[in-house]
């Protein structure tokens, strides 16, 4: 007979926890690469392990084995700190996303705004290592991730609002149960999903929007002064981002995984990588935007969308 | 976005890419790659040597008994001592994936047959 | 364009307009009338743009050559200046598109463009050594690397 | 507050180093300065102990990508100097290779851009599109990127029957995929963001800067060297020269877009009227004394070449004015006011060759002694010159 401590150990660290996130964020950093590559017209990895499935944790122990530096000039403190918080703020809000069964395994009413919380800590953390690193293409790009967040901030809060306000509460998991006997959120809020991608990629800083580390022109952006270890873990912190970000969206608006739970984390994977998949095609489809570009954007277009799209599930009242 | 429908059919296609050491693209047949000589034929003539632009040939001995020092290295792989030669001695060969790991490899020294026995 | 024309244009004399070729003229000026010979030149109606400035050792002088390009010919504007006075009038004010050309021949050659704004080294590294131009037929290559201090 | 950035001579954006000194106020750009030199290999120096025909091959390494330019002017300046006239048919196959070179370096310019402005599908598109012709002339000239098949006196490889289909399938699809690239570039909203409207020229100052090629064409100004002065076969071939008048960076991707099209015409045009007949002529060692000047419309521009000869087998005096080191200070003068972010493309807007813009300097062989100037001791001093003072 299995004990309870014995069963929530297992889920925390073995099923739904860390074993099973680490190696979700490392296929989908593979997915992603393979995916874009094939658009391009070219293989993406393929020799470390079957089709190249293992590359990305191959990238991760090559540079952990890399030589870590730490420029004279940084402050310390927050420059070695920085890493480490990112990772942690990226996988905390991973364990309030419903994947065995229609509740995650931390549940609570109000994690919703945990979640958002911690996505925006997220950018202030990039905001604050850039400019620790006290480069001056760092500083550069610590301003534009600071600028940055400030676009894509409301008009991503008010689209994760939508789904709430339809479903009534504000944890993730009642959302989903409502989606599973109710209709799916992305077909009464289509509106609040496209404004969410678009948010989600600035927060992930991929292509159309990746101008806090644009190598063209600022040399890697804040990212310039971080080797080895930290390097490791601000893009294993990157992976994990990205699997939140699309884990929100099947959850939020694709409806989320049901039924008993091995079919529920097919379900889930399914509208995981179907997100994967759309952020993967934008990230191929489009040349990168200046800073200008997405401030005037979010401000004209995405944060009135997302008003819009709040405006009319009140009127509608479901 | 107006490369939507582009991207997409190249989803199915096959990548464009080759993997190198597995796929090779097999040379094109007019290809000038490294050149080689058939000394039997050559008469010391030294034209090649002074045409060469990269200094890549060297003549050793005169006459029907010379030898010819040819630096990989230098070649510029631009065909002339095969047009200038008038015994035709030089021919050009078809490999140009070339790789050396020291420079006196990059030099081949064609031997007569019957001075081999004495050097 | 004929040689007729060039010459009625630039008002100087006959002598000074050789012909190479159908669509060849070289102009030989002096230091005084060149930026007044330019300045007709640029007047002209089919003229394009100034190709480039080049410079040649001639024995004891410095031959700079400006080359200007028109719709159906070549004018080289030549001009001679001997070793020891190597000054002459700059013509960025008048196209300065020649800037570039003007700093290139300073570095290599060492003559003096008074009135280009900014001398600076294009081509040679900062701290290269004064008075070595390694563009002058007497700077060979040994000569130049003694003069850098050998080891290197 | 302002900055100072150095664009400095080791930077992902640059292909090849070349140093410019930003002044930034709130990601405007308020002043450039820019500095060469780190890639001068003092060609025309390492050529005084060389013959002209071995001057051809040095006249290819000049530039990898307009190679064939730089050897067809080179080619033409001691033709004019022997006073040789060139047999008809290599005159075809020169403009035939002229052309394609130029199709190569726009497809090989667009994927650039591309990268820069951060759309990595567009930049592999281009450059596997680019595949195509290469293929092309490797069979031709049975080499892919200096292809040796210029000499003075004509062209050393001919274009055989068999070739002339493949080239024109290979053609048909190159154009489907410029009219496809002009229909991305006028319609895919992320491109024209980036381009329409940054990197102002002004015809005025394109103009007083002495601008050349595609540069000095997108704003207005028509001044195309094979029309100004119809070398090789361009006189007797037909061909529009393309100019817009948006002076922007997007003019100048419509500009090298369109001359693709054209570049496609003119060799399917070459290829019908192509006479019989032989492909190169007997050519003296020796060169007479004189001077000579020749121009050519390399992809990129305006290529000048001035050779003096004294009469022996060793060039005197030979000056190459590529291109780039013309459309420098356009380039400058299109960076003032322009932000950060943009730098990049405004740069890889007049595509720079550094390599090119490298030619300097003055050959002589009065010395006669056998100088093996080698140009690497100039250029080896400079690099670690370089290394000692910003210690990377």
């Amino acid at each position: 007979m299995v004990s309870e401590e014995i069963w929530i150990l297992i889920e925390i660290f073995l099923f739904p926890g860390f074993l099973f996130l680490f190696s979700l964020a490392f296929f989908t950093e593979w997915f992603d690469r393979k995916i874009v590559a094939r658009f391009q017209n070219r293989y993406g990895p393929l020799h470390v392990g079957p089709k190249g499935i293992l590359q990305p944790i191959a990238d991760f122990f090559k540079l952990l084995s890399k030589e870590d530096i730490t420029p004279r000039a940084a402050d310390k403190v927050p420059f070695r700190l920085m890493p480490i918080l990112l990772l942690t703020l990226a996988i905390a809000p991973l364990f309030c996303i419903p994947i065995m069964g229609s509740n995650g395994l931390i549940s609570f009413e109000g994690d919703l705004v945990l979640i958002m919380f911690i996505m925006s800590l997220m950018a202030l953390l990039v905001f604050i290592g850039g400019w620790a690193s006290t480069n001056r293409f760092g500083t550069i790009g610590s301003i534009r991730a600071g600028l940055q967040m400030f676009a894509y901030e409301i008009p991503m809060n008010l689209s994760m609002i939508g789904p709430a306000i339809s479903a009534g509460s504000l944890s993730v998991s009642k959302i989903v149960e409502w989606q599973i006997n109710g209709v799916w959120n992305v077909l009464i809020q289509p509106v609040g999903f496209a404004v969410l991608t678009i948010c989600l990629m600035a927060h992930l800083q991929r292509i159309p929007f990746d101008i806090p580390e644009a190598e063209s022109e600022i040399v890697g952006g804040w990212l310039v002064e971080f080797s080895g270890k930290k390097l490791a873990l601000i893009r294993l912190a990157n992976d994990f981002e990205f699997v939140l970000a699309s884990s929100l969206m099947a959850s939020l608006f694709l409806g989320g995984p049901y039924g008993p739970w091995y079919i529920s984390l097919i379900t889930y994977l399914a509208k995981f990588l179907l997100c994967a998949f759309i952020l993967s095609n934008l990230r191929a489809a489009f040349a990168r935007y200046r800073i200008d570009h997405l401030l005037t954007g979010a401000w004209k277009y995405l944060t009135p969308l997302a008003l819009l799209q709040v405006c009319l599930i009140k009127a509608w009242g479901i | 976005m107006a490369m939507e429908n582009d991207m997409f059919k190249n989803l199915k296609e096959k990548p464009m890419t080759l993997r190198f050491p597995y796929e090779r693209v097999e040379p094109v047949e007019g290809i000038r790659a490294k050149v080689s000589w058939d000394i039997e034929k050559c008469i010391g003539c030294s034209l090649c040597v002074r045409i060469c632009p990269g200094n890549a040939i060297e003549l050793i001995g005169r006459g029907r008994r010379a030898e010819i020092r040819y630096n990989v290295g230098r070649c510029l792989f631009c065909g002339e001592c095969v047009d200038v030669c008038p015994t035709k001695a030089i021919y050009a060969t078809e490999d140009f994936e070339l790789v050396f790991n020291s420079r006196r490899e990059m030099i081949t020294h064609f031997k007569r047959k019957k001075n081999r026995k004495k050097s | 364009m004929r040689r007729s024309e060039l010459r009625r244009q630039l008002r100087i004399r006959a002598r000074d307009i050789i012909v190479k070729r159908e669509r060849r003229f070289a102009v030989n000026v002096d230091e005084k009338s060149l930026k007044r010979v330019i300045r007709r030149l640029m007047r002209m109606d089919n003229y394009t743009h100034l190709s480039t400035i080049t410079a040649l050792e001639v024995g004891s002088e410095i031959e700079v050559i400006y080359h200007f390009a028109f719709t159906d010919a070549m004018v080289s504007v030549k001009i001679r200046i001997s070793k020891d006075d190597l000054l002459l009038p700059s013509i960025v004010d008048l196209i300065p598109g020649a800037a570039l050309y003007e700093r290139e021949i300073h570095d290599l050659f060492g003559v003096e463009f008074e009135g280009n704004p900014d001398l600076s080294p294009l081509l040679l590294p900062d701290d290269w050594p004064e008075g070595v131009y390694p563009l002058r037929k007497w700077w060979s290559a040994e000569r130049i690397n003694a003069k850098l201090g050998g080891k290197r | 507050m302002t900055f100072e950035i150095p664009f400095g001579p080791q930077h992902p954006a640059l292909e090849e180093p070349i140093n410019f000194m930003f002044k930034i106020e709130e990601e405007r750009v308020i002043d450039v300065k820019t500095r060469l030199g780190y890639v001068h290999r003092g060609i025309e120096k390492i050529a005084e102990s060389r013959n002209y025909q071995q001057l051809v091959y040095l006249s290819e390494r000049i530039c990898g990508i307009c190679s064939f330019a730089h050897t067809l002017c080179y080619s033409q300046t001691v033709e004019e100097l022997l006073g040789l006239e060139v047999p008809e048919r290599a005159k075809f196959i020169r403009t035939i290779l002229a052309e394609m070179e130029r199709i190569q370096n726009h497809y090989l310019w667009l994927g650039l851009t591309a990268k820069e402005m951060g759309f990595e599908t567009l930049f592999m598109y281009a450059w596997r599109d680019r595949e195509t012709i290469i293929e092309m002339l490797d069979m031709i000239s049975g080499k892919r990127v200096n292809y040796g098949v210029n000499t003075i006196g004509g062209v050393r490889r001919d274009i055989a029957e068999s070739t002339i289909e493949r080239i024109e399938k290979s053609l048909e699809y190159l154009e489907k995929r410029a009219e496809h690239y002009t229909r991305v570039c006028t319609k895919d909203p992320s491109i024209l963001k980036r381009t329409v409207g940054v990197g102002i020229l002004r015809p005025r100052e394109a103009r007083a800067l002495c601008a050349v090629g595609p540069t000095a064409r997108a704003s207005g100004i028509a001044r195309d060297v094979r029309a100004d002065e119809p070398y090789a076969a361009y006189g007797e071939i037909p061909f529009k020269v393309v100019t817009y008048r948006g002076c922007d960076v997007a003019s100048r991707m419509y500009v090298r877009i369109d001359e693709i099209k054209e570049s496609i015409r003119i060799i399917r045009y070459a290829l019908k009227k192509m006479p019989e007949g032989p492909i190169r002529v007997k050519v003296p060692t020796r060169v007479p004394e004189g001077e000579a000047v020749s121009r050519v419309e390399a992809p990129r521009g305006e290529n000048l070449h001035f050779l003096k000869s004294n009469g022996s087998d060793k060039p005197e005096r030979w000056k190459i004015r590529a291109p780039t080191l013309a459309n420098l200070l356009s380039l400058c003068r299109m960076l003032i006011g322009v932000n950060l972010a943009d730098v990049p493309v405004v740069i890889a807007g007049i595509d720079p060759c550094i390599a090119c813009a490298e030619r300097v300097a003055l050959i002589d062989a009065k010395t006669k002694r056998r100088e093996i100037w080698d140009g690497k001791d100039l250029w080896r001093y400079a690099n670690e010159w370089y290394r000692r003072k910003y210690g990377f």
